[in-house]
């Protein structure tokens, strides 16, 4: 967004956003939308307690991890699945499957597998995030210029070498816009998982002030929360941008 | 202008040329589509070959079959003796449609032949840098694709072919796109590498004029399902003055003589 | 080695005296760690498939069903349960036909449900599922419904903020557990020291909470899961125990045999128990050793 | 195709062979065996439980799902399309995307009640978010050149839209659909788990709550069957309506 | 073969030929590149206008101004007597690279430009199926373009652009890839709809010869920043026999004329 020349950051239209929740929260429409300048003061006082803080390293240290495993999964597989019919005939009827798994419900499997705790979640966060993935890269590599692999073939380009000059460049914008959003639907999984699973890091402080009614806590943790998404989502935007110029001249 | 021509043509009168690369029975068919058809021919070493023939009768398909990047559907290509299995480092090719890296400069695009053949960074760069100029890109390295004009991209992809130094080109209508003034400048290089370097080239164009101009031989395809219907040794030619070339009834023979013989085939 | 113990929610006001229990059993020796599922079924999963050993709940089901030697050792507090209205209904005789609002199919609150409609001889309207107690008070706040039945706190909750527009129907008592700890009867005989420990110290505890509640909020150790809990919460621990203590929520003495005998009854009219609940062994569901051994003492 | 299909089958029945002794070792009391679930899916297959409690299931989904593919498109589209509306709307897909459904439903209870609306709506949050970002990002790569081409051709900007961008941008758009599908299903299922128990999230916990475990896998297993025929009936639209746009794998 | 360069030249020289198209003081600048300063040049109706000149000297970038695709830095294009705001259904582009839709097949992709101008399904593909069987590609209506040769994309294109009968056809290198038997039809197709439908034609080449055998008049461009250099107007080739032109003084005499124009200002 350009407005006067000057680029508006994505996150400024939160501002607007914000207010309207100001707006809302002040009329007093309904106890569970607390004004937001409340809910910040109530940030200010849950953040440095030490409840928190444990919160917090639980559900970022799973959140990273998740994340790290969907990513240095996701891709390869997703380009290998772009490039190999075999691959994909052997693989995509089980992504599909995962993708269309009722996670929540597959929760009971998954605990059975790999027990209770940190695993599991870190497990149901990269289940989240892997698919979208996978289904860009693949994508993004099927419609791939053959002249391209023909070009790398023909100067004679390893299999190795095909794949991280060739098949990922040419995907990576797919690739991004996959991770961008599978990164996102982690952080969902993370707290589905701490719910879900086993009552830990932020999941539990949701639970417990959902449960006590104690909204601007609630909204409070949800704020970190979304503040950590957008973080990312933005660093990950700005890569994107930064693979734009040949993303539409491909 | 030196005479590489009658070199070759002396070659060739006398001992037998040594043969570059054969295609032996070649069919390729995609579906239902018979592309080539029992197709056959050599290629000397260092000569320059061209092949003449109507737009979709199976140049490029040839072309991709003896750069190991197309499985022919019967028959088989020889380069050196060996019979090709898939792409090798004798065998460099410049594309049709170019086939750069949209997300790479002008300078790793051309450095890209050797990237892959795993030459150090600077190396790499300074011989890319040397084909940029070669090419008349000079100024250009930091470009991408997307910022140049046809001719440039095309230019592009030539000059990557180059860079990796290999013993036979395959080379798919290489000036298509640039003015003529530039093309004249690149078939005198050509005909340098054929002469100097002993390289052997295989070239699709649809100039008659370009291929009579600079080819030892000239292979001439019949439309689909291609076979080569008859092969033309220009020779004597290159010894003449360019700017004169155009008015020698000699050379306007060959061009003649070839333009029937094309469309006795076509129509 | 470490007793590892599935709770079945979040530790919150409500599991203060259970955390008690565990700090006087760890200053007997017990050790111990603690994992928080998001509901009963997970944690009897949990303890089934041996990844816990201790499990909050009350398993009747799987131990009849799954066949699993599963046995509860103790009751941890009782099915109490409040009918909560809006002022359309004065009393349980009122709700003929009324639709209400449980908790889920053959849970805890549809058995209650069923217990009403024949001791009192009436019969629900249509029966809607919201699971949690603190989902239906939302529900009943925001007038999506007019009936619904609600666990203590809650109750209290909604007492407290909207005194004039609900009313809590009067109930008849009910012994049956709601909560009760059970473990694998291999794992208890196994690890009867550390089972008898933990019983001892929760027995001890139950017994001078029900002398004096405001025992739980100063023994809750300040760097534990409840004192971490933010003071809002904290500063009504007395007040929930003693009304909890008031309300007959926890048996001073475990449970036991009773209780044992009030579950089958009551489960078997739930549908959670197949069988005459008369002719069904005691035994193959509780494991009375520890809790007798304690009350000795 | 038969090809691919005996490939399908091998991996089925690997994968069910292994579930079945899993289930025979056991791993856990609460782990059923896959013939203990078929059978329970049988049964319940014919006393038509499972097909009343689809009927159920189906309302919000097939809602849901509708609308959010609809408006989810429409929302990628315009918010590729246009600098200010991406500015404007998609952090809220963000935060979308990034909520915490679970913790959330007591508002969507206390919003939109219990009945059809609260499920709907979960099973919107749930499937448009990765509609609409998909459909953005798919948008803002279309090849620069074919738009110049249609313009030249004096395409409308609707005629541009429909003809050159939706088609180049059809495989991640797709790819967006069919992650929004299947996070419906998660959806639908996590409503009737969290909200209210109807349809099939009934029979998986009352199930659970009796220890009937074979009749809840076998419930599950039932919605990830649907959910896998839905993709491919996706899957299929998308090969007629784009047959082009499928070049194959780069191997071949 | 029939005349209508004496039309054509007639019509020069006694009553000026009405201007179809033309463009005015144009400037563009892409960042730091400046590919066209200054830029004035007249398009006379039906008359066809070749522009020459070194590869990358800004011709795709003038043609796409013309066709509106572009906003020129500065100057203003006026067709038919009206500024240029945009494209327009009086112009039809023929692309360098070809631009057609990957996901459509080749009849769908040469209707697209009426799909585009809401004419109705059956219509429209009778008219693209004549354009097909005009470029020769009949057989190939349900191929899909990575299906093609080069050669072959390129008449698609070209098919594209004709079934849209604009009055006007800006045409970037339509023949590059084809063959010169394909080209020289091509070629006489051109002609006879400048004689017979009056059309306009502004025709990027770099074939000298191509240039001098089709054009009412050549305009040449110097390199980057380009402007007109020269305008030459060939006159009364067009009635001579096509197979005798290639020994024609006459038409050898203005090739050597642009060749040494074009050599003075590259060099
Ligand atoms: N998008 C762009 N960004 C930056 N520079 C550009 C862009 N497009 C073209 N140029 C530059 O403008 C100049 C003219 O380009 P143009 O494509 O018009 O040349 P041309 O005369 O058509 O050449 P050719 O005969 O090779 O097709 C070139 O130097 C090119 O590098
Ligand atoms: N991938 C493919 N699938 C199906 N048919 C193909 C494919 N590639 C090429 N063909 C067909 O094979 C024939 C020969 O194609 P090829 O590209 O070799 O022609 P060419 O001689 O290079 O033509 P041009 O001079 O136009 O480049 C064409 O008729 C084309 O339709
Ligand atoms: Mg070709
Ligand atoms: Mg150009």
């Amino acid at each position: 967004m350009v407005v006067f020349g000057f680029r508006l950051p994505m996150m400024a239209s939160l501002l607007v956003w914000a207010l309207l929740w100001e707006i809302i929260g002040q009329l007093g429409l309904t106890f569970f939308v607390p004004p937001l300048s409340e809910v910040i003061v109530t940030l200010f006082g849950v953040l440095p307690t030490r409840a928190f803080q444990t919160a917090l390293y639980d559900t970022a240290y799973a959140f990273l991890a998740g994340v790290f495993f969907a990513v240095v999964i996701g891709i390869p597989v997703g380009i290998l699945m772009g490039k190999s019919r075999l691959l994909d005939e052997l693989l995509l009827p089980w992504v599909n499957i995962f993708l269309s798994a009722p996670l929540t419900a597959l929760v009971p499997v998954l605990m059975v597998l790999f027990g209770f705790g940190t695993k599991t979640i870190i497990i149901t966060t990269t289940l989240f995030a892997i698919w979208i993935i996978i289904l860009n890269s693949r994508a993004g590599v099927m419609q791939i210029n053959r002249s391209l692999i023909e070009m790398s073939r023909s100067f004679g380009a390893s299999q190795m070498d095909a794949l991280v000059k060739i098949y990922f460049w040419a995907a990576l914008p797919e690739i991004l816009g996959g991770v961008r959003i599978g990164v996102i639907r982690a952080v969902k999984g993370v707290i589905i998982g701490q719910l879900l699973i086993s009552i830990v890091g932020f999941g539990a402080l949701f639970e417990l002030y959902s449960a006590n009614f104690m909204m601007s806590h609630f909204w409070a943790v949800l704020i970190v929360l979304f503040a950590l998404a957008f973080s990312i989502s933005e660093f990950l935007a700005y890569l994107e941008r930064r693979v734009d110029y040949y993303a539409a001249s491909r | 202008m030196v005479m590489p021509q009658t070199d070759a043509a002396f070659r060739t009168d006398a001992v037998p040329a040594e043969v570059a690369v054969s295609a032996r029975n070649i069919s390729k068919t995609y579906g239902e589509v018979e592309a080539l058809k029992n197709l056959s021919l050599e290629f000397p070493r260092g000569q320059l070959t061209s092949l003449l023939g109507p737009s979709g009768c199976g140049k490029t398909t040839l072309l991709k079959i003896i750069a190991g990047l197309l499985e022919p559907t019967s028959g088989e290509i020889v380069v050196n003796g060996k019979p090709v299995k898939g792409p090798g480092p004798d065998r460099a090719f410049v594309f049709q449609d170019f086939a750069l890296l949209p997300w790479a400069n002008v300078l790793r695009n051309v450095a890209f032949g050797l990237e892959l053949r795993g030459v150090a960074k600077s190396e790499r760069e300074d011989i890319a840098e040397k084909y940029i100029k070669e090419v008349g890109l000079a100024g250009f390295e930091k470009s991408f694709p997307h910022e140049l004009s046809g001719g440039m991209r095309q230019r592009v992809g030539l000059a990557r072919a180059l860079s990796v130094d290999a013993d036979v080109l395959l080379m798919d209508e290489p000036f298509s796109a640039v003015d003529e003034q530039t093309r004249r400048k690149f078939q005198e290089d050509l005909l340098n590498l054929v002469k100097h370097e002993n390289k052997t080239f295989i070239f699709v164009t649809h100039s008659i004029e370009e291929a009579v101009y600079v080819s030892d031989q000239i292979a001439i395809l019949l439309p689909r399902p291609s076979r080569v219907s008859e092969i033309i040794r220009p020779t004597g030619l290159r010894d003449k003055d360019v700017d004169m070339l155009r008015r020698d009834p000699e050379y306007l023979d060959i061009v003649d003589q070839i333009w029937a013989s094309l469309r006795s085939y076509v129509e | 080695d470490t007793l590892r113990i599935a709770l079945a929610e979040t530790p919150s006001d409500e599991l203060a005296a259970f955390f008690v229990a565990l700090d006087r059993a760890k200053a007997n020796g017990l050790d111990y760690e603690w994992t928080a599922f998001s509901d009963e079924e997970l944690a009897i999963q949990a303890v089934l498939s041996g990844q816990m050993d201790i499990g909050f709940g009350t398993p009747y089901a799987a131990m009849q069903r799954s066949k699993a030697p599963i046995r509860i050792i103790f009751q941890l507090s009782k099915l109490k349960f409040f009918p909560v209205t809006t002022k359309k209904y004065e009393s349980l005789e009122d709700m003929n036909d009324a639709p209400i609002l449980l908790h889920s199919r053959g849970g805890g609150t549809d058995s209650i449900a069923n217990v009403i409609e024949e001791k009192v001889g009436i019969k629900f309207g249509k029966r809607s599922y919201v699971p949690g107690s603190s989902n239906r008070v939302v529900a009943l706040v925001s007038g999506q419904a007019d009936a619904t039945i609600i666990d203590l706190s809650n109750k209290n909750k909604i007492v407290a903020q909207h005194p004039d527009k609900f009313n809590v129907l009067p109930m008849f008592e009910v012994e049956a557990s709601d909560e009760a700890l059970f473990a694998n009867l291999n794992w208890i005989q196994e690890n009867d020291e550390d089972v008898q420990i933990f019983v001892d110290a929760l027995l001890s505890t139950w017994q001078d909470m029900s002398e004096d509640p405001t025992i739980i909020a100063r023994e809750t150790d300040p760097d534990g899961p409840i004192g971490q809990l933010p003071p809002e919460l904290i500063a009504g621990l007395d007040k929930f125990y003693a009304e909890a203590v008031e309300g007959g929520l926890y048996s001073a003495n475990g449970g036991g045999r009773t209780a044992a005998k009030a579950d089958m009854e009551w489960y078997a009219e739930a549908g959670q128990l197949e069988g005459d609940p008369a002719e069904l062994n005691l035994d193959d569901f509780w494991y009375f050793a520890p809790l007798d051994a304690a009350l000795e003492k | 195709m038969t090809r691919s299909f005996a490939l399908k089958l091998l991996s089925a029945l690997l994968v069910f062979g292994a579930w079945e002794i899993a289930g025979r070792i056991p791993v856990s009391y609460a782990f059923p065996t896959f013939f203990d679930s078929m059978s329970a899916l049988f049964r319940m297959a014919f006393d038509g439980s499972l097909f009343v409690a689809y009927a159920e299931t189906l309302k919000p989904l097939v809602l849901g799902v509708a609308i959010s593919a609809f408006i989810g498109i429409a929302l990628g589209l315009w918010i590729g399309l246009s600098s200010w509306f991406d500015w404007l709307f998609s952090p809220i897909f963000v935060v979308m995307q990034a909520a915490p459904l679970a913790a959330l439903i007591p508002l969507l209870v206390m919003a939109y009640g219990i009945g059809l609306t609260s499920k709907v709506f979960v099973v919107c949050i749930m499937a448009m978010p990765v509609i609409v970002l998909n459909t953005a990002g798919a948008v803002r790569n279309t090849p620069q050149n074919l738009k110049a081409m249609s313009h030249s051709f004096l395409a409308t900007d609707r005629d541009v839209l429909l003809k050159v961008i939706i088609p180049a941008a059809s495989p991640l758009i797709f790819s967006g659909l069919r992650l929004g599908v299947s996070a419906g299903f998660i959806g639908a299922i996590l409503s009737e788990l969290k909200i209210t128990p109807t349809g099939v999230g009934d029979i998986i916990t009352f199930s659970r709550s009796i220890a009937d475990y074979p009749s809840m896998y076998a419930a599950i297993f039932s919605i990830i069957l649907l959910a896998v025929l839905f993709l491919n009936l996706l899957e299929k639209i998308e090969i007629t309506l784009f047959e082009g746009n499928v070049r194959g794998y780069a191997s071949d």
